[in-house]
């Protein structure tokens, strides 16, 4: 454990820049803006980057205490960072990434009016991020935590007067209050029965806790809470419906923070926590189900979508499923591998989809598009190897990290597994579907409305810096194909000590056959049966998805419908718990309990003012009758009293 | 001394007392004609009796006869009840009055007093704070502005002055250290009259003889039945006996002043005292009576010599000078004493 | 010969009760006022009655001091009924009800 | 004898208070009151208090009474006229001066076996009396002559003249007002 003095820094320059421009944002021009907003993060990013090459110097987990913050009895937590293998990945893919979105968003915005708001707000969502994933202790994460949730919320309702997008913002941030609402529970359990927050003393903690106490459920229950948590932010299965409706905020927010950085911040806590994980196996199945369920069931809903965004935001929250299935079957550093590989391809998807909707003059409606490949050839080459990396194509960086969850998952429960590989199927089959719709076939648009033009430079370079990440992104797990262990397992490892003999070990013995059988193995196939199916209904007959859909018009009406959640919860949910606050709440309780007393001891003391008032007449001698009855009746109880 | 020969005793005692008082009171009722004629350069009542002497018993007999109106707007009850409240308080007063020391007649000594209570002075003092309602129910009860205002008057003035009487007597009961008259004369031994206690004893003697004269509404302060201010004061609805009984009421309060004058600073009976036993036993009453006689002198020389005070004069003078005198009087004494009991600067 | 000390409570006792009676049954303020000098002097009886009884002088004083406060009480008392009548030109004291000057 | 004299004067004292309240015109009331403490001063007497009889004739019915008929001589009051009055008074009053008197008999009764009273045990020597109120009871004295001299300032205030009181002259109508409100006789 060495002390880093610099770590602190990268949070709280992101945070300055945030704090610049929004005071003195409005009165300065759009370049000085745009500089701030990207000089802080840029300054961050190298930092980050030059604390990662001197990384393997000094031994592995740095850590600096910045300054005491609560000091409660024999509970203490403090302003203190810490830096393994781990968070370097996620400080690596939050600063790069969040970087080369700044640098898109300055050209995507800069028309805008908000302009300096939205960079603000950009910076300080990555200042929250930062402390999220350097944090030493729960209590700084979860401040980090609930940072990222208002700058999501802030960012997603950043058009505020559209109310759709109000709305959204709104949705967004109380699904995840509910999901933090679950987190914290988790914490005060790890108060009451660890007395700190401070992972090394958490972890020392469970690691040498009886089994019996463990048995009670203790850990399963800390961990379902946790996983409660990560839903709520990750958006799985119970907790994912703010996801789609988030797509009203610019597409750059729904890069950097749908796609790369924020829903990933549930994968990276349960990866962090993997010691209570492993010692409670009930909570690990929980995580695998959720995840393999959100997967499956995301995926579904993206093949009918038509809004190219909610297709993306559907597939985000399938991939993010695939990564809490890794997690589940305790391949954490699988899990970790594909969400870094997921922030590269989604990021230029979600990008390439931006840049798209920009040529395009702001229409999302896929079914409106269509021949676009040679207006803008950088967006469809780049969006085209995008498709091709998250379809896990064999070569690009998904098919590495996807298929060695797939792997991972083979090996510890099958039936996930086939369920797995059906979603990669659906996942190709999607994707290309949207590719097809979006630049192949013939324009579904006239020509004088919509002149599409190419994108700018400043929006063009994110994208195919991206698009080689996402390409090479997956040659760092190559090795695996021909027997050498995996290069970022293997850098992971130390991070996940605990599991050392797990998966991992095996993975190694079975080097050789591994490569041939990766090539051939059903995830490829899926893959592929995916792009052939999505060839055939798009490119040979277009019309076959209209017959498909007439013929099973209830599925599709289901699919498209998005399975009416949002429908249930507000019948199940919202509409009661209206219902009672209006009926109840509010008129039984306030106005019938609280009024009521308030006004009721006004009415008594007036009333009680108003009888008594006719007992001053003015008369003295009614005056010396009640004095003399007073007398009477006292001494009569005196004497009563003394006898 | 068995209770039936103490009953005797003090009834023949207080027979010969109301005896005495009542010629008294009519004689001063002479005196004062008599003198006040010789200070006019007139003879006075001469004709009835030698010098006029028999002159009272011709005035009793007079008012004995007159007619008796009493008018139909009159509070009758209250009316004829006031002439006798005023006479009564008048006569009670003579009750603790010692007017010699004891006397033996045969197996009986008893004092020449009809009784002797250690709370002596302030029963005077209680009897003529009551002389006030004879003369308040008067002016009232006679129903008419002019009785009604003097009747105020004289009450207002009696009430006020009373207040400085009572301060005045304070020195006495300083030097004489007890409420009974009797205690108070023999104090005085040797000629250490409370009067030669001066300046104290002096001052405190003129504060008693102004509020005295106040109190008995005489000379200076008779404003309240003055003729020529409001008719008669209080007693002009009144005729004949009940005029008189006011009349004899007023004497007998000059009466009682002049004794209680005697008594707290001439030294009451103290005087040389020769001769056989009952001469001795005698002397004491008559040195009394001389005294008595110069005070009852002094009553009728000052009402024929002063001017009358005007009302608003009366009150002032009564509260912002005399009473001050009073209480001014009674700290010096009351400082003297506690200092040195028994000092005497006129030997 | 002696007398019983409850024959001069009792007194005292009738002495209150007529002073109470007279508060609650005269209509003149005069009177009313007469009254509660009524009642304390028959307390003062009582109080004169235990010193007597108990040998302690110091019931005496208490008489002097309520006397006192009777005549500062009957001093105040009669000033205000003067005041009364001269706004209201009557005694009676049913008819002295107006709570306001 | 004594039982003789005390019972003449307690029935004098009883016969003043009834009397008090029979009368219809307060001066006789007055007078039957005046009769009542020179009664009551004679029950000290034959208590042995003389000196708390001499100031009870001196300042109760020497001064305070002396007052009393001066007021109902001022405001020459007359008769008692029968206005209806509070009903609550005589309603309420009569059974609570009934029940008071039984509590009083009953408490009297209940201790009827207290030591009899022997005469003139206590000689009120004003001596002894003197040097208890100056020396044990000095500070109710000093408080009594503050107390005494502030109803003096209270009673000269208070009966002096409106003129001297310093009366807005704006509000000159009011006792003219007030009269006629009165006169209404508007019974409450």
């Amino acid at each position: 454990m060495t002390q880093n003095p610099y770590l602190w820094l990268i949070p709280v320059l992101p945070l300055a820049g945030a704090a610049i421009n929004g005071v003195f944002g409005r009165q300065s021009s759009k370049k000085a803006i745009s500089t701030i907003a990207l000089v802080f993060p840029g300054v961050a990013f190298a930092l980050a980057l030059w604390i990662a090459a001197r990384f393997s110097s000094a031994p592995a987990p740095y850590y600096f205490d910045l300054a005491h913050w609560i000091r409660a009895g024999n509970f203490q937590a403090d302003f203190s960072f810490y830096l393994d293998q781990l968070s370097l990945v996620m400080l690596l893919v939050v600063t790069g990434v969040g970087f080369l979105i700044h640098i898109y968003s300055v050209g995507y915005m800069s028309e805008d009016d908000g302009y300096y708001r939205f960079m603000s707000y950009l910076n300080l969502f990555m200042f929250f991020m930062l402390t999220l994933v350097l944090a030493k202790n729960y209590l700084l994460m979860f401040i980090g935590w609930e940072g990222v949730g208002l700058a999501s919320y802030l960012l997603i309702g950043f058009w505020f007067t559209k109310d759709s997008a109000a709305a959204a913002g709104k949705k967004a941030f109380i699904v995840n209050r509910i999901g933090d609402f679950g987190f914290l529970i988790a914490l005060f359990l790890m108060i009451q029965h660890f007395g700190s927050l401070d992972f090394t003393r958490v972890f020392a903690a469970v690691q040498h806790l009886q089994p019996e106490v463990a048995g009670t459920g203790l850990l399963t229950s800390i961990g379902m809470l946790l996983m409660v948590g990560a839903a709520g932010k990750s958006a799985q299965i119970p907790l994912y419906v703010w996801l789609p409706d988030a797509m009203e905020g610019p597409t750059p927010v729904s890069a950097l923070i749908h796609a790369a950085t924020m829903v990933t911040a549930g994968v990276y806590m349960v990866a962090r926590s993997h010691v209570i994980f492993e010692r409670a196996p009930g909570a690990l199945t929980v995580v695998a189900v959720i995840g393999t369920l959100t997967a499956l069931f995301a995926a579904t809903i993206g093949i009918a979508q038509t809004d190219i965004k909610k297709v993306l935001a559907y597939s985000t929250v399938s991939q993010l499923g695939y990564m809490f299935m890794a997690c589940g079957v305790a391949a954490f550093s699988a899990g970790i591998f594909h969400l870094m590989t997921h922030a590269f391809f989604k990021g230029l998807l979600f990008l390439a989809a931006g840049s798209v909707i920009h040529a395009m003059g702001g229409e999302q409606d896929m079914r409106k598009m269509g021949g676009l490949r040679k207006k803008i050839p950088w967006t469809f080459w780049t969006m085209f190897m995008g498709t091709l990396a998250i379809a896990g194509i064999p070569g690009f960086s998904g098919f590495f990290s996807k298929d060695e969850i797939l792997l991972a998952t083979q090996r510890a429960n099958t039936p996930l597994w086939i369920l797995g590989v059906l979603t990669a199927g659906l996942t190709s089959f999607y994707m290309f579907r949207l590719l097809f719709l979006t630049f192949f076939g013939e324009q579904r648009f006239d020509e004088h409305h919509v002149h599409v033009h190419e994108s700018p430079r400043s929006m063009v370079i994110p994208l195919v810096v991206l698009a080689i990440l996402a390409v090479g992104g997956g040659w760092m797990a190559a090795p695996l194909l021909w027997g050498k262990a995996n290069y970022f397992a293997e850098y992971l490892s130390p991070v996940f000590v605990a599991n050392q003999e797990a998966p991992a070990a095996a993975a190694e013995s079975a080097g050789g056959a591994g490569v041939l059988q990766a090539l051939l193995g059903a995830p490829v196939i899926a893959g592929l049966v995916g792009l052939f199916l999505a060839w055939w209904f798009y490119i040979r007959s277009p019309e076959a998805p209209r017959k498909l859909a007439a013929s099973l018009a209830a599925l599709y009406k289901l699919l498209s419908g998005k399975y009416f959640i949002d429908e249930l919860y507000a019948a199940v949910i919202v509409r009661p718990l209206v219902w009672i606050s209006d009926r109840i709440l509010w008129h039984v309780v306030d106005e019938g309990v609280i009024d009521g007393t308030v006004n009721g001891v006004a009415r008594v003391s007036r009333e009680s003012g108003d009888r008594l008032r006719h007992a001053s007449t003015g008369n003295i001698r009614t005056y010396a009758a009640w004095i003399l009855i007073g007398v009477v009746v006292f001494t009569s109880l005196l004497l009563w009293m003394v006898s | 001394m068995s209770i039936t020969t103490f009953a005797i005793v003090s009834i023949i005692k207080s027979i010969a007392v109301i005896f005495v008082l009542l010629t008294a009171v009519a004689y001063s009722v002479w005196l004062e004609r008599k003198v006040s004629a010789h200070i006019q350069n007139r003879w006075g009542p001469t004709r009835v009796g030698p010098f006029g002497l028999l002159q009272p018993l011709a005035d009793g007999i007079k008012f004995i006869f007159k007619e008796d109106l009493t008018q139909p707007y009159v509070y009758k009850t209250l009316y004829i009840a006031s002439p006798i409240i005023a006479v009564v308080c008048a006569i009670t007063a003579i009750s603790v009055i010692p007017f010699g020391n004891a006397i033996t007649i045969g197996p009986i000594t008893t004092p020449l007093q009809i009784t002797d209570l250690n709370i002596g002075l302030l029963l005077v003092l209680g009897i003529t704070s009551m002389g006030v309602y004879g003369v308040a129910l008067a002016g009232w009860s006679s129903n008419s502005k002019y009785s009604l205002l003097g009747g105020l008057r004289a009450s207002a003035q009696m009430i006020s002055y009373e207040v400085s009487l009572g301060l005045s007597l304070i020195p006495v009961l300083m030097l004489a250290g007890s409420f009974s008259l009797r205690e108070i004369v023999n104090k005085q031994q040797h000629l250490h009259w409370n009067f030669f206690y001066f300046p104290l004893g002096t001052l405190a003697f003129f504060v008693y003889l102004i509020s005295a004269y106040a109190e008995t509404n005489r000379t200076p302060f008779d404003l309240p039945e003055a003729e020529s201010e409001l008719v008669a004061g209080y007693h002009t609805e009144y005729s004949a006996m009940k005029f008189a009984m006011f009349f004899m009421a007023e004497y007998a309060n000059m009466v009682t002043v002049a004794c209680l004058s005697t008594l707290l600073f001439f030294g009451g009976w103290l005087g040389p005292v020769f001769g056989p036993p009952i001469v001795q036993s005698l002397l004491p009453v008559v040195w009394f009576c001389v005294k008595v006689f110069f005070f009852m002198f002094l009553y009728v020389w000052v009402r024929w010599t002063l001017p009358r005070f005007r009302y608003d004069q009366l009150m002032a003078f009564g509260w912002k000078v005399l009473l001050p005198t009073a209480v001014a009087n009674l700290v010096a004494t009351g400082l003297i004493v506690a200092w040195k009991p028994d000092i005497w600067l006129v030997k | 010969m002696t007398i019983p000390l409850s024959a001069y409570l009792i007194l005292s006792g009738i002495l209150f009760m007529c002073g109470v009676l007279g508060f609650l049954i005269k209509r003149n303020i005069i009177t009313i006022f007469m009254s509660i000098e009524l009642m304390l002097n028959g307390v003062n009886l009582s109080f004169v009655a235990f010193a007597a009884q108990w040998h302690a002088l110091s019931g005496q004083i208490f008489v002097f001091f309520v006397m006192v406060v009777a005549a500062a009480e009957a001093a105040v008392g009669l000033a205000i009924i003067i005041a009364v009548y001269r706004t209201r030109e009557t005694l009676n004291v049913d008819q002295v009800n107006l709570l306001k000057l | 004898m004594h039982l003789i004299l005390f019972l003449f004067f307690g029935a004098i004292c009883v016969a003043g208070a009834v009397n008090l309240l029979v009368q219809r015109h307060p001066i006789n009331s007055a007078l039957s009151l005046v009769v009542v403490m020179a009664s009551l001063a004679g029950e000290y007497l034959l208590l042995g208090a003389e000196f708390v009889a001499a100031i009870q004739v001196i300042v109760y019915a020497g001064a305070i009474m002396v007052l009393f008929i001066f007021t109902i001589m001022l405001l020459n009051a007359g008769e008692e006229e029968r206005s209806k009055g509070s009903r609550v008074a005589i309603l309420l009053g009569i059974p609570g001066v009934a029940i008071g008197g039984v509590l009083v008999a009953w408490t009297l009764l209940r201790h009827s076996n207290t030591a009899s009273v022997p005469m003139f045990a206590l000689p009120g020597d004003p001596r002894v009396i003197a040097r208890l109120l100056f020396r044990d009871f000095l500070l109710p004295f000093e408080v009594t002559s503050v107390l005494i001299l502030i109803a003096i300032m209270g009673a000269v205030v208070l009966a002096s003249k409106p003129e001297s009181v310093a009366r807005p002259s704006a509000a000159e109508p009011a006792p003219r007002e007030i009269r006629e409100l009165v006169a209404s006789g508007k019974e409450r």
